[in-house]
C-alpha cells in the first residue's frame, strides 16, 4: 500500500513529528511504500542541515534523510511555507528537496492513505 | 474511517469533538498526549468508556509507556496496538482523519 | 495571496484523470495561529487538480468565515476575503456545523460566504464518505 | 494579580484554569483567540459573566476587531483596551501571569 | 541534560543579592509537546540565581511528575528522573493541585518526588503572592 | 518601569510574537523601557536571517532588530534552544545574539515586570 504522509509541525517542539517518523518506519518495515512525506507550516524546520540536539538525543533530520535514502522517500519542503520560516535551499539539508504544495494535494490523489501528524 | 486523536482531553476538545463525529463501528486510535483518555478513574472516563461501547478504541502503546501509564489502568475494550498495529489499521480503514 | 497561485511542477501528473473526494477540516480560530490562513493555500492549490474539494467549518474553525474582520491592527491581513473567491475556482462545497454555531451563538447572518448548515450527524457521515480528509 | 489568557476557550482549558485561579479583585485580560470569550450568547458565556462579577475583565480591542466580534457583543460588565491599555495594566499590578 | 548546566554570562549580575520569588507553573504534559522538558532547564538554571524558586503543577503539568515514565519506545529521553534531582539544587517547593489530581484519577503515590499537594484556593493564593510568574 | 519579555513561539505561526511585539512597542511608546526580550522554545525561530514573509505581510524579523536598534532593546536567543532548532551564528540576523538561560532567568530578576507571550 502507499502512503502519502503530512507534517504540521517542526522538530523536538512537538511529538507530532516523531510520530510521522515512527509511523513511516513502521508502514516500510511491514513492506508498504511511503511515496512522499510532505513538510508543511513549522513542518519545514525537519529539513534544517543546522538542526544539531544534543548528542544523547535523537536527531530527527538525519533520521529523516536516512529513511530516504533506503527507502525512496520523498522528502517535499513546502516553498511558500519554508519563505516564511527562513527555510530555504542554503540551509536545506540534504534528502529533503523544496517545491509547492501541488506536491501534497498530488500524493494526496496518488496514494492509497494520506496520513496527517500534527499539533 | 479511522479517527486519530493526539491532545489530552483535558487540555484540548479534540478528543470531545472527534467522539462526537465518530460513527458506530469507526475505529478511533490514541495516540501522543492522548492516551491520557485511556485510563479509568478520570473525568472524561464516562465518555471515553460509552465511545468504546459503540466504536473500537485503540491506544498506542508506545506513547502509553512513555507517560507511565501502565495498561492494567486502562478502560476496559480499550486495545492496546504498537506503531506496526496503527499501520495495520490504516490499511483496514479507506480513510483516515487526524484530530489535532 | 500571490504565493498560493504557484502551479507544482508536474502538470502530467495531476491530469491523471483521478478525481477524489477531498475535505479540507477547519476547526482552529483565524489569527491566533497560522493553520487557518495555510489550509486556504492549500485549498486554492487544490483548485489545480480538478478534485471534488469539499470544506467543512467545525468547532473554532467556523470563526475563519465570520463577517467584519478587520486585523490590521494586528499588523496581519484579512485573509477572509479570499474565501468569497472560492467559487472562482469551483470550490463550492463550503459546510458548516449547526451544533458548533449554537456553542458559540453565531447565525447564518454571520458567515461572509454562503454555506451550507448541517447537523453534526450529517457532518459526520459526509466524512466518512470522503477519499482523503486533511486536517491542521 | 494581572492574568492574561490568549486562548479560545471552546479549543483549550486556559481560560477556565485561569478563571478558577483568579482570586476576588484579580484583572484578567483576553488576548488573541480568548476574545471570542468575552462575546455573548455562548456556551461559555455564564462562566465568564460569573468572573467579571468578581474579578476586572479586560478584551484587547484590536484581537476583537481582528476577528470580527463586534464590541456591542461583549458580556456586560468587560472593559474594552488597546495595546497601551494592557501596558497600563501591567503597570497596576505587579505580577503577570500568563495562561497559554 | 548536560548543556542545561552551563553557567550564564554574567556574574556580577546574578550575585546582586536580590531575591524574588519565582514560580514556574507547569500546565502541559510531558512528551507531547517540548514545553516541560525546557521548562526544567529553566527551573535548573534559575538555580544557580539564588532565587526562591516555587514549581507549581496543574492541569495535565502534574504527569510530568508520574512515576515510571519510559519513552524509550518513542525515542526519546526519560527527563522525568531528573525532578528527583532537583532537592540537590535546593528546590524543594513542588505543589501539586488537589482537584486537577481528582480530575486526572491520580495519588499522592503516583508520584516521583515530594510534593506538597494543596488546594486549588491554596495554588490561587501561593500564585498571588508571588514576584515573577513563568509559564509555557 | 523595566519589562522583561519571554516569547515561547516562531513568527507567523502563533500570534503570540505578534502580541509580544504590539505590548512592546507600546511600552515604549509610553515610555517604559523594555531591557530585553528572551526567545526560547520555538521563538528562536524570529532571529533567523533568513526569514522572507510575502512583501505585503509584516516582516517579524526587521521589525524586532529595528526595535532594537532604536530603543536599545537587548534581543536574546537560547543558545541550547537554537541549537535544536538548527539557529546559530550562522544564521542571525542582525540585532539578536545567543546566549545562555540564565539571562532569562536575570531579566526576571532585574525587570519590575516579566510577560510572557506563547502557545
Amino acid at each position: 500500500m502507499k502512503f502519502g504522509i503530512l507534517v504540521n509541525e517542526g522538530p523536538y517542539n512537538h511529538q507530532a513529528v516523531d510520530s510521522a517518523y515512527q509511523f513511516a518506519k513502521a508502514a516500510i518495515a511491514k513492506g508498504h511504500t511511503v511515496s512522499r512525506v510532505f513538510f508543511y507550516y513549522d513542518g519545514v524546520h525537519n529539513a534544517n542541515k543546522l538542526l544539531e540536539a544534543p548528542q544523547d538525543e535523537r536527531q530527527i533530520g538525519k533520521l529523516w534523510a536516512e529513511m530516504a535514502k533506503e527507502h525512496g522517500v520523498d522528502l517535499v519542503v513546502c516553498v511558500a511555507a519554508g519563505l516564511r520560516r527562513g527555510l530555504k535551499e542554503e540551509t536545506l539539508a540534504e534528502g529533503f528537496r523544496i517545491s509547492g504544495l501541488g506536491q501534497l494535494i498530488e500524493v494526496g490523489i496518488q496514494a492509497d492513505r494520506m496520513m496527517t501528524f500534527g499539533d | 474511517m479511522l479517527h486519530t486523536v493526539n491532545k489530552s482531553p483535558f487540555e484540548r476538545n479534540a478528543l470531545a469533538s472527534c467522539l462526537a463525529h465518530a460513527t458506530d463501528g469507526a475505529a478511533i486510535l490514541l495516540i501522543e498526549d492522548a492516551v491520557y483518555g485511556a485510563t479509568k478513574g478520570t473525568s472524561v472516563a464516562a465518555k471515553v468508556e460509552a465511545a468504546a461501547a459503540k466504536c473500537k478504541v485503540f491506544v498506542l502503546g508506545p506513547d502509553l509507556a512513555a507517560r507511565g501509564m501502565s495498561e492494567d489502568k486502562l478502560i476496559d475494550g480499550i486495545t492496546v496496538v504498537d506503531y506496526e498495529g496503527f499501520v495495520d489499521l490504516t490499511v483496514e480503514h479507506s480513510v483516515v482523519q487526524a484530530w489535532l | 495571496m500571490s504565493e498560493v497561485m504557484d502551479l507544482p511542477g508536474d502538470d502530467e501528473e495531476y491530469a491523471s484523470g483521478v478525481v477524489k473526494k477531498f475535505m479540507f477540516v477547519n476547526r482552529k480560530a483565524p489569527h491566533g495561529s497560522i493553520y487557518a490562513l495555510e489550509v486556504l493555500e492549500m485549498v486554492l492549490i487544490s483548485a489545480a487538480f480538478d478534485q471534488d474539494v469539499h470544506l467543512a467549518f467545525i468547532d473554532d474553525g467556523m470563526y475563519q468565515i465570520v463577517k467584519g474582520q478587520d486585523p490590521t491592527g494586528i499588523n496581519q491581513k484579512n485573509f477572509s476575503k479570499t474565501f468569497r473567491a472560492l467559487d472562482g475556482y469551483d470550490i463550492e462545497k463550503l459546510y458548516v456545523e449547526r451544533e458548533g454555531m449554537e456553542e458559540r451563538g453565531l447565525t447564518e447572518d454571520d458567515f461572509l460566504v454562503d454555506v451550507e448548515v448541517i447537523s453534526q450527524a450529517e457532518m459526520a457521515e459526509l466524512m466518512n464518505g470522503m477519499d482523503v480528509v486533511l486536517s491542521a
